[in-house]
């Protein structure tokens, strides 16, 4: 799950990260309210999850409250990347010396929390990496001693040389290590990490994901999540337990299993049509899930058909036929539905599926290329 | 036995008395498996299914009942703390199925797990089975054969789907083994191809990767270089769009890296023969098996 | 650095440890108000730094809070041990079902803290040890995992049968772990560790010592320690930088280094005398420690001479010289001094101190064996 | 070499520019010790004392200045920290010198120190010298003499007197060992004990003990199943009262564990000659050696 900007900034600054004053706001009055308490020039940013707000026009400097309201009132509504700007952050316009970067990522292959800095900072750091690597510096951590405090003072070092920013540096990287830990992130990113003229550190812009898996345990984390700032049919997913992203496409797939529902999109695809969405029901089999899959898919209006992929092993298959049944019942679907079905009480789900009049595959091959051919007809 | 499991595992199952705990031993005592422990702490001194004692710990288990191995259906936010005693009761192959383990735990399980020089499988996998010997979690045990094909796989479903177009045309495995779908793993898939290369019982490979990280592209590189079985592989995930998690928490194609096409061309070159559908699976092999 | 019991309480509490209700208090008057507000029968508790409190009558179980203050009356100022009762306790009267012994020590061996439980609570663990060894569990935690939750359950099996007291246990296992290192404590021990009728666990004493090492970066614990609980002439010597710990007889030693003043205290006593302390000035050597501790030795009553024993290394002995010095003209020493010192700036020293009239002697038997000697005489 | 320490010693100095760390690198380096580097943040790329290069790091002075052995002068906050550092950077030879070192500090350093096969001395010692090659720490090279007998000392003072009398009745030193007093360290007796008999260097063991802990205990166990050369050992504490730290944070006897009589004991039943005072250490010696 990502953070908003102002999110993870809360986080680091409760664990003592200097970061700019500053404060979040939802409407144009609340950005002056705020604009006026900072003083001086103020910069408002979107709150938004997308790369490239800058440019988007979602980040704007101002120098006056009026004004600061006045360019709210565009920010807020605007679309960046198909996402509504629903929230602005309201900073201080920093005087900046340096820019520097500061990411702390879960590395998967050292299986370890891995630092990356780099004194080219403010800029996207895929970039540096490919153009010069030797501007960064890695040090993975082991967690079983955590961030040493000499790790903390080389890395610090790569970004500066005067010994008080060093320190301050290095005491930042503690602080980031101990956010990204104790709250179970993926990622924790400083970017830019500044310097003033005066010789100050602070930290401009951070990002922080949490793994969803920490979720159920820390409902303060939880709480963060921001549904508004996510395509309404996802949300509506997640509540109903599914895994659901929504896609391009109009194939409708309703799948059992991550991997399978990847391979079945990438079927339809290799047959010829486009995937409406990735959808995993997950292992159990509850038919009120196989009913909010449908509602959730039948609300895209550019879904033609629907295809289930069930590979029946704890996924009971008859509990899937007797939730596509529950939910013709409940309410009509418009587009043709192919079902493959195969495993665990397949003989019961083909009885169920034929009393509602519908017949059952039992190859993947087969059925994907029926409902890419039933798309196309119905063009 | 093929490789990790086989007639020589005495299982102890985690979390036995549960919901999910419950029925997989029951599937894989059916299915012949050498399940002689379960442990949930309370329930020590119960017996399971009338003949499997019940233990409040693992360390009961090995030092009562002789477990060697132990497979773990706990909630998530017990899942790590039980690898954690499996391995330091001194179990030495742990299969861990429960998905949703906070990954910064297995940062702190792995590194245990190496010092104890244990083989951890998962955690988020649906185990791994050789075929009339033993199954270590929920693999349908119908679906497969004895035979000499090894298979390894990140994903559960999609497995099933493989293996079974290997059963029914009439190739058997030698072990099938689910790794996993989530960033940070026990065992990866260089660990099994080393283990099936190695393998007197198993003739040819079948690689099942997905989109996220760099896990295939390493294998490929290890099969190049230290494989000389042939190996049939497939990625999930070609048409995924970038930066979202596919389910898996493993399967997130992250800025331009991790992605299907790169993970396929890393095949190509290691002279892995991709399947471009699951389908594939069945010629494919016979092609590089005759 | 000991805590007084209800120091140690109130970390566990903090930490989240189930305690009784109850206070500290230090008049009688204050002691009947706290047993008032805690209602029904009470326990008053000495708070002083000595084993055996409830034998020596330090603690009392009385019905009702005018009964609490008739106690407290006895108890406050009690001398046990040598130490003046300065502080009770105040705790309900828990009825209890059983009494187990959670103990953690900073292990020497195995470089770890090490777990020591038993069922067999409320009494001395070191007895247990030697009378039923089975009756203890030992369990080392490896500090690069900490108190792994498997291991918390396994001491807590050890004590109880019953799962929800297992937990409790456990839980309050894994608390004291984390008192423990947070607060870089060398023994943390709850005994007893009781249930009540009803089945709660709860820790009805406590015991933390503090690392003394911790206490420059832990001001907080720092203000715990209890002058009025030491000897005054030991608090004296600390704040003046010397180690010191009173003995009972009647050689005063001035000696540099831990190591070598144990073995001139040893050799004091080879030589038929008796050392009236333990002093070690310190490797650095600074003149003030030496008037200080001649300060602290000449007002102890028994001492009837004075051994300095000073092997030059980082130590100046001039410095100690100049130091013996300025001591004597500030205030008069009514008994004989001998002076062995050897090593750094010797010469100078030797100089120094003909200029006062005293010799050196640069051999340690020859100095104790002359100081043992003159103590004898003035006898 | 003798042990630990000798010519090939190529030593950095941590926290170089203090006040203990520059006098005692400038007493090391009289004595003849190769101090190649020092180190301290923040003062990278000055010289001390016109010729040793002070960085800001352990591992650039590794890097730069081919540093084997390090030294600790840094504030007890900072030593676990600088022993990390050291242990990082590849040193395998660390001494720590500093006093007050937290021991909760200590339990986390020692099994990083294990893990990478390093050596620590101490905290809280006097260091080690190898009479005429090389001296790491603080015992003063002036009392020292070259020659066949090993010192081991768990305190600082003591050690000079005894290696004092050594000296003056001709008999020199292969190496002396100030292990350090406090509770947990990085080296102890046995260490040295098997070092000193690998040592073809060396003819004759001291030891010096004190109250507190079992090290002495095992110590005399280790003499009597490994050692061949003749052992000396000294108890100090012999008046010390229980439950009383003196001095040295280990030196305290625990309820009755940990005394002086104990440690005699001990050393008696392992034939090592036990000096009443420490004026015996010539005449016991002399006695073994003949």
């Amino acid at each position: 799950m990502n953070l908003h900007e102002y999110q993870a900034r809360a986080l680091l600054k409760a664990a003592g990260v200097p970061v700019p004053d500053g404060d979040v706001a939802t409407t144009p009055a609340e950005v002056e309210a705020v604009a006026r308490r900072i003083g001086g020039a103020v910069v408002v940013k979107a709150q938004v999850h997308a790369g490239g707000r800058g440019k988007a026009g979602g980040v704007k400097l101002v120098k006056t409250p009026e004004e600061a309201a006045a360019v709210a009132e565009t920010i807020l509504g605007m679309q960046i990347k198909g996402l509504t700007v629903q929230k602005v952050l309201v900073v201080p316009a920093a005087e900046i010396a340096t820019e520097a970067y500061v990411g702390l990522i879960l590395d998967r292959e050292s299986q370890r929390p891995v630092f990356m800095v780099s004194p080219a900072g403010g800029i996207d750091i895929e970039e540096v990496a490919a153009t010069t690597p030797d501007k960064i510096m890695r040090l993975p951590v082991d967690p079983r001693f955590g961030l040493l405090p000499h790790q903390a003072m080389a890395l610090a070092f790569f970004l500066y040389r005067d010994i008080k920013q060093v320190r301050a540096a290095a005491d930042i990287m503690q602080r980031l290590y101990r956010v990204f830990t104790e709250n179970g992130a993926s990622l924790a990113e400083i970017n830019p990490l500044v310097t003033t003229p005066e010789g100050k550190v602070l930290a401009l812009d951070a990002k922080v994901s949490i793994d969803d898996n920490e979720l159920d345990r820390r409902p303060d984390l939880a709480a963060l999540r921001d549904d508004s700032a996510e395509d309404p049919s996802e949300v509506e997913a997640r509540n109903a337990g599914l895994t659901f992203i929504k896609l391009d496409g109009n194939v409708g797939c309703v799948v059992n299993g991550a991997g399978l529902a990847m391979a079945t999109m990438d079927l339809v695809k290799y047959y010829g049509g486009e995937p409406a969405n990735f959808l995993d029901i997950g292992g159990s089999s509850n038919p009120e899930k196989v009913v909010n899959a449908l509602k959730i898919i039948t609300a895209d209006p550019s879904v033609r058909a629907i295809l289930f992929n069930i590979f029946g092993g704890i996924t009971r298959t008859d509990d899937v036929a007797n939730g596509i049944k529950a939910a013709l019942a409940e309410f009509p679907v418009q587009v043709p539905i192919v079902v493959r079905l195969t495993g665990t009480n397949e003989t019961e789900a083909v009885q169920i599926l034929k009393g509602i009049g519908m017949t059952a595959l039992s190859d993947m091959d087969e059925a994907v290329s029926r409902v890419v051919a039933l798309v196309k007809e119905a063009a | 036995m093929s490789i990790f499991i086989g007639k020589d595992t005495r299982l102890v199952v985690q979390g036995i008395t549960g919901r999910d705990g419950s029925f997989h031993a029951r599937q894989m005592m059916e299915y012949g498996t050498r399940v002689v422990a379960g442990v949930t702490p309370g329930k020590g001194g119960q017996t399971f299914e009338g003949s499997v004692p019940v233990y409040d710990t693992v360390a009961e288990a090995v030092a009562e009942a002789g477990a060697n191995a132990a497979v773990i259906y706990v909630p998530p936010m017990g899942a790590a703390g039980a690898i954690f005693e499996a391995v330091d009761a001194g179990i030495t192959m742990v299969v861990c199925i429960t998905e949703g383990v906070p990954v910064i735990e297995m940062t702190r399980v792995m590194p245990f797990v190496r010092d104890r020089g244990a083989r951890l499988i998962g955690p988020n996998c649906p185990g791994a089975i050789t075929p009339g010997e033993a199954k270590v979690g929920i693999i349908p045990g119908r679906i497969c054969a004895p035979g000499r094909v090894g298979l390894v796989s990140r994903s559960g479903t999609l497995t099933y789907e493989v293996v079974n177009q290997l059963t029914r045309a009439g190739i058997g495995q030698s072990t099938c083994v689910g790794i996993g779908g989530d960033p940070i793993i026990g065992t990866n898939f260089i660990d099994c191809l080393r283990a099936f290369e190695e393998d007197p019982a198993t003739d040819a490979i079948v690689m099942m990767g997905e989109i996220g990280g760099t896990d295939e592209q390493h294998a490929a590189a290890f099969v190049r270089a230290h494989v000389t079985k042939p190996v049939v592989g497939f990625i999930a995930g070609q048409t995924a769009p970038p930066g979202r998690r596919m389910g898996h928490a493993g399967a997130i194609i992250s800025g331009s890296s991790g992605t299907a096409a790169e993970k396929m061309a890393a095949f190509e070159e290691a002279g892995i023969s991709v399947m471009k559908r699951p389908a594939d699976v069945v010629p494919l092999l016979k092609a590089r098996l005759t």
